[in-house]
């Protein structure tokens, strides 16, 4: 049956999500993950299963459970709407925040790891040239975390691209603006919709193989750095 | 012996109080499987290992059959779904459901029309109506996988409108919550959901017993009072 | 002038120093592996968190109980033992990090000469992990200096560099002293380093500063373990009479006698510093002739110490109001029948100073 | 309405899977990112691309590939029953095979990245110790890597804990066989018994929780190593 | 005997080393920073994936064009140019990781000699990034001793240690080679180890063996650089006359005759090795009275070398069939008026020699 102008809205609604959540998630993780590299805080524990959590429940549970925060009645939502911005259920906002939750360990993890290995004694030596924390943050951590960050960012990519029950659940799967690709596949199964289903896989499957296998060769073009 | 049944999720609450008096009976024991009936007809082309499916519509049971992978003479509707339109807000829901032309609401849940025949059934009412193509329009329409999901997203009040089944609202923990309004049944054609017994079954002899139980007086008391419609067939 | 007061518990390990160093010339930190020096550098840069104790340099204030100036905020520049260059950076990008970060009228000195002078021109262009050990230690050298500090910390700098490296970086570190008016402590345990640059010297010995002073006094100081060793050794202060007498050789002037070295590139009227091992010099009852011995100098004998080798002695002369060691076989000090206050001819061979 | 015995019986099953498959996923992709963290080959990149793809298409539709593979129709399928054991859908083995392929990006690129830091000098210090390349390994490459290891495991196992429409598809949700945690809950929510959904979620989340902070805490009595 | 030959091409460097070494005494490995030391060490250890070429030591074959013998199967003992310790071992653990891996019967040290040669009892417990550079090094020694190898290569291993730690190894390495005849490659730039350890020695220069021999004979090879560097001196091959002649000296027997130096613990009989540095060397054309100058041999004067120094000569001299280094000043050799087959007395410090 081949792919309809529906499904082609629900890629790049797709895409959209994958780049903005990973995006986001790359801002705000980098602290967490940088404190929680350096920190000796006994808090630190508390933390990093915290951060592990939101894996362990299905995503549509999840997705309930964030459903009845974002909305009308819940917390967040209320405070969204007290701003004038309206609840976030159903909104693109929504579903960005729902994708972050559910990809933060998939981002956490591999940074913090890269970082507690990027500091040590080049964070020294660049103190003792000038290099203000910042600095030393941007010129060193930054490119030695590098396969990190890779990591980190192929992996909630991917990860937002098939994300699903959660989407689905505080998405509303609202053409254009919410649905997105997974659930279309997932729609042309459940109809039997076969060929659509194979179709839109097929396209979504071969892109993200390119993209991947982009970034992996860019990624080997940089300098491998053993700091071992 | 142990009957093996896929069973619809919109349906699988009532299947719940329906087993234990057929087990009580005959002594025989049921396991419940509940899954989307989109899935159970993939599994079952995969060789799942059921005895009986219990679908949400009638076109599954019916395209098994004609792969043989069901038996032709057992399908039959075992539940007619009812839809409704509900809100949890007591206040929001007319007894004509006029709400629905106005803009009292910010958005209105329906499961997927394509796969759910509930959502088929709440895409028709609302073309009757003349509305559909403005909602949409107006992105106002929030798509849910299957009845069970149109239902959460309703029951958190954040879908404020929602095509959910009778079946659902009339559960003891909802009952008499919010508002709903039953379209007429001439606004939309029938959800008839069909069972068969598949080619797979074990016991054939055993399956069709369950079946027959399921047609029994006793067992249509309990799938009308849980809010399913129940035809002569 | 740099004042420090620091105290480390590492437990098995402690650190307590208290300080007034020169803010000019060279200070050399000196003592066994173990005894504290990478510490006690560490804890001036700013790099020991766990140090407490005050820091002042110049009159300005850089660490007290109360305040923390942030180490890159220190103008002072920093060798690693370990080079611990940048591995994602190129020799180049790696030389230039500090001196990018400094103002641009504070940079007194230029990438073209420092790579010129550690003659790494060929290297830039590579990653540290394609340099060999003495290449990499080259490059930490001229990244730290090229920060232009005021104040430059030096942790065994030299350890992995060949004799002719360090030949040409040494003159440049004199350099830097002399014309820069840099300060540099030195971490050293290669004597002919400490003697060669060092005016003042630090002695620790498991964590505690067991001597400290001018480089002389304490060369020559029986108490001290320096004139135990194989390199015992001493400087004298001398100025130059005439830079070039004809044969390449320069002469200087030791209170009213001749010395003859063969330093070149000074002015007459410079102060210069010879360095005279114990080791190399020789005494003479009268003043030999028709050997190859340049130098003889007047002196006297202050006293003869015991040396760790049973068949030597020390014998400590005065020439010019100034310390000299000698070390001389047990049996010579019989044949010459040496004793306390008697005249000696000190004979040095001119090669031998430098 | 609380926790039935079905419940705990999916419990059990969803922590049999998750050890099961995190275990399994460790052995098997400890070589494989082991290959790709040391090899030159211009087969990487693929290779890289190809261990995350599983996660861009929705879990769903990938358990209806993979229910088709393993079916009796398909090429696996036919071959397990070729071998007498019968196909592998809807059994444990199916489930385990499912997780395992979907959790594998969780496994590999956390290996992979600790495994390109934990080589270098220090095997080459061992070589000339007399060590062999698998002592190597063991006693060098094993402990260097322990955080990639750490984060390999929590993501994998907590990822499993919430899967749930790949399990669904090839699973079957069979009480006691292949129903698992997630899917109970799902089922509750669906059949609107909130109450079981609330309690079964919790027990869940708070066990993983309690799991998390232990091994969590473990990892902190472990040396830090930091190879910069 | 170790027979080796390896090409290795990066580009802007390459190596091309073919050599015969001797299986037994320690040859030294020289050149300047980057001439390739490390990366031939590296090939004999089958370190360098890249390398071309064969090897085999005492008729054992480790590497042709199709054969390459495992790393871990050579019996060989490594000192890496960095420590590289194990980071997550404590310093015990990293000590015996070769020594557990070595089969009881090949094990001829014991970890508590090596430990307690090293002065590292007290950081047994420790972690390597608890200790200092030099603790570090000590470790890294201990360990690869601790393989009992039947080859040690050695990267500058004493570069970051004090004197007193190098003059605790020293003798150690040389009970080594000598009672256990194992073998030593060292790189070193320090001139001092190598004239005491070596005894062979091979000169690299951007990756070309540019010379290779007997220690002593390449140290006084007008052609090489060796006479040409400050520490410029001469290997002597004696025997022991008489190990203590009362007052703590040692009579050695040159030819015919008599030198005294202050070594102790050798027996009569034994032939030693006294390195004398060119600048320690007079020459006279009298014997000298009256000085603490206890050694003067009479020597011939062979030919008259210039100096890098332009205000000095070396003047190479034989003694005994064995040619000793004086460097005197242009000044002295026109004075006592120097030219060839000329005799002169060459008057050594006693202390000067060991
Ligand atoms: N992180 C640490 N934890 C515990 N002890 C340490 C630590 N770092 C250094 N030490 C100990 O502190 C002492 C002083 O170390 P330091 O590095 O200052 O010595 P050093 O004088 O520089 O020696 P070297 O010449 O060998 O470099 C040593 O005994 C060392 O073992
Ligand atoms: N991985 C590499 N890639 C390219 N060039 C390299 C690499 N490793 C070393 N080199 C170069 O090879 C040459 C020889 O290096 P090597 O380490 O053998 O020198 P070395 O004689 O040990 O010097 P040092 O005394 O400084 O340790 C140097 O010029 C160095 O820059
Ligand atoms: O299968 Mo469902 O139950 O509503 O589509
Ligand atoms: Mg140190
Ligand atoms: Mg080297």
């Amino acid at each position: 049956m081949g792919i309809s102008e529906a499904d082609l809205i629900a890629l790049w609604t797709t895409l959209k999500l994958a780049v903005v959540s990973t995006l986001a998630l790359l801002v705000l993780c980098t602290p967490l993950a940088w404190w929680l590299a350096r920190t000796r805080s006994p808090y630190k524990v508390v933390v990093e299963a915290l951060v592990a959590l939101p894996l362990v429940l299905p995503p549509t549970v999840m997705g309930f459970y964030l459903l009845v925060l974002l909305g009308p009645h819940g917390a967040v939502g209320r405070f969204f709407e007290a701003l004038g911005l309206g609840h976030l259920a159903f909104t693109f906002t929504g579903l960005v925040i729902g994708s972050m939750l559910f990809s933060l360990p998939f981002v956490v993890q591999p940074l913090q790891n890269a970082f507690a290995i990027a500091g040590g004694r080049v964070l020294e030596v660049a103190a003792t040239l000038r290099a203000s924390p910042l600095d030393r943050f941007f010129t060193l951590v930054l490119p030695l975390a590098q396969r990190g960050f890779l990591t980190a960012s192929v992996l909630s990519f991917a990860h937002t691209l098939g994300e699903f029950g959660m989407i689905l659940m505080i998405g509303g799967n609202i053409p254009g603006r919410t649905q997105v690709a997974s659930i279309a596949i997932y729609n042309h199964v459940e109809a039997m919709d076969y060929s659509s289903a194979h179709g839109l896989s097929l396209i979504l499957v071969a892109s993200s193989f390119i993209l991947l296998i982009s970034v992996f060769t860019l990624n080997r073009r940089f300098k491998v750095v053993n700091l071992a | 012996a142990e009957l093996r049944i896929a069973v619809a999720a919109n349906f699988n609450g009532t299947m719940q109080q329906l087993a234990p008096l057929f087990e009580k009976q005959t002594g025989h024991k049921l396991l419940l499987s509940s899954g989307s009936s989109g899935a159970f007809y993939a599994q079952i082309q995969n060789g799942a290992p059921f005895d009986v499916f219990f679908s949400a519509d009638s076109k599954r049971p019916e395209l098994l059959a004609e792969q043989g992978l069901a038996l032709a003479e057992t399908v039959f509707i075992y539940a007619q779904g009812i839809p409704v339109l509900w809100s949890t807000n007591s206040k929001l829901v007319d007894d004509q459901g006029a709400v629905l032309k106005t803009n009292k609401y910010r958005n209105l849940g329906i499961a997927h029309p394509e796969n759910a025949p509930y959502g088929l059934a709440a895409q028709e009412v609302l073309t009757e109506m003349g509305i559909w193509d403005k909602l949409n329009a107006d992105k106002k329409i929030i798509r849910a996988q299957n009845i069970g999901q149109a239902y959460s997203q309703a029951a958190s009040g954040a879908v404020e409108l929602g095509f959910v089944a009778l079946s659902q609202i009339m559960h003891p923990e909802v009952k008499g919550k919010g508002s709903y309004w039953i379209p007429s049944a001439a606004s939309y054609s029938p959800i008839l959901q069909k069972a068969a017994v598949l080619e797979t079954a074990t016991d054939k002899a055993l399956a069709k017993d369950f079946l027959a139980f399921v047609r029994s007086p006793e067992a249509a008391e309990i799938i009308k009072s849980v809010g399913y419609g129940l035809p002569n067939n | 002038m740099l004042n420090l007061d620091f105290k480390i518990d590492r437990g098995e390990f402690s650190l307590a120093a208290q300080l007034e160093l020169p803010s000019q010339g060279v200070t050399a930190l000196f003592g066994r592996s173990g005894s504290g020096k990478t510490t006690l550098l560490r804890c001036i840069a700013g790099l020991e968190k766990t140090a407490q104790g005050s820091l002042s340099f110049d009159g300005e204030t850089w660490q007290t109980e109360r305040f923390f100036l942030p180490l890159h905020q220190r103008p002072i520049g920093y060798v690693f033992q370990e080079a611990s260059l940048f591995p994602h950076l190129k020799v180049l990008a790696n030389l230039t990090y500090g001196y990018r970060r400094i103002p641009k009228e504070q940079r007194k000195l230029q990438p073209e000469e420092v790579i010129k002078l550690l003659g790494i021109e060929e290297l830039l262009g590579r990653y540290p992990d394609e340099l060999s050990g003495g290449q990499r230690q080259r490059v930490a050298i001229g990244r730290a200096l090229l920060t232009s500090p005021q104040l430059l910390l030096m942790d065994e700098p030299m350890a992995s560099l060949d004799a002719t490296s360090k030949a040409e970086i040494l003159p440049f570190l004199e350099k830097l002293r002399d014309q820069l008016e840099l300060p540099i402590i030195y971490v050293s345990h290669a004597i002919e380093e400490v003697t060669r640059l060092a005016d003042h010297l630090v002695l620790l010995e498991a964590g505690k500063v067991i001597a400290e002073g001018e480089l002389q006094d304490l060369l020559t100081d029986p108490s001290l373990p320096f004139i135990q060793t194989e390199t015992a050794s001493t400087v004298l202060r001398a100025v130059v009479k005439q830079p070039d007498t004809g044969d390449g050789l320069t002469e200087l002037k030791l209170g009213n006698q001749a010395l003859f070295i063969s330093k070149t590139s000074v002015s007459a009227g410079q102060p210069v510093r010879v360095r005279v091992m114990a080791r190399d010099l020789v005494l003479a009852l009268t003043p030999p002739t028709e050997t190859s011995l340049l130098n003889c100098l007047t002196a006297w004998v202050l006293d003869i110490q015991p040396d760790p080798n049973p068949s030597q002695a020390l014998v400590r002369i005065e020439v010019a109001d100034q310390i000299l060691l000698a070390r001389v076989s047990k049996r010579s000090v019989e044949n010459l029948k040496l004793k306390e206050r008697q005249l000696v001819y000190a004979l040095i061979k001119g090669v031998a100073l430098g």
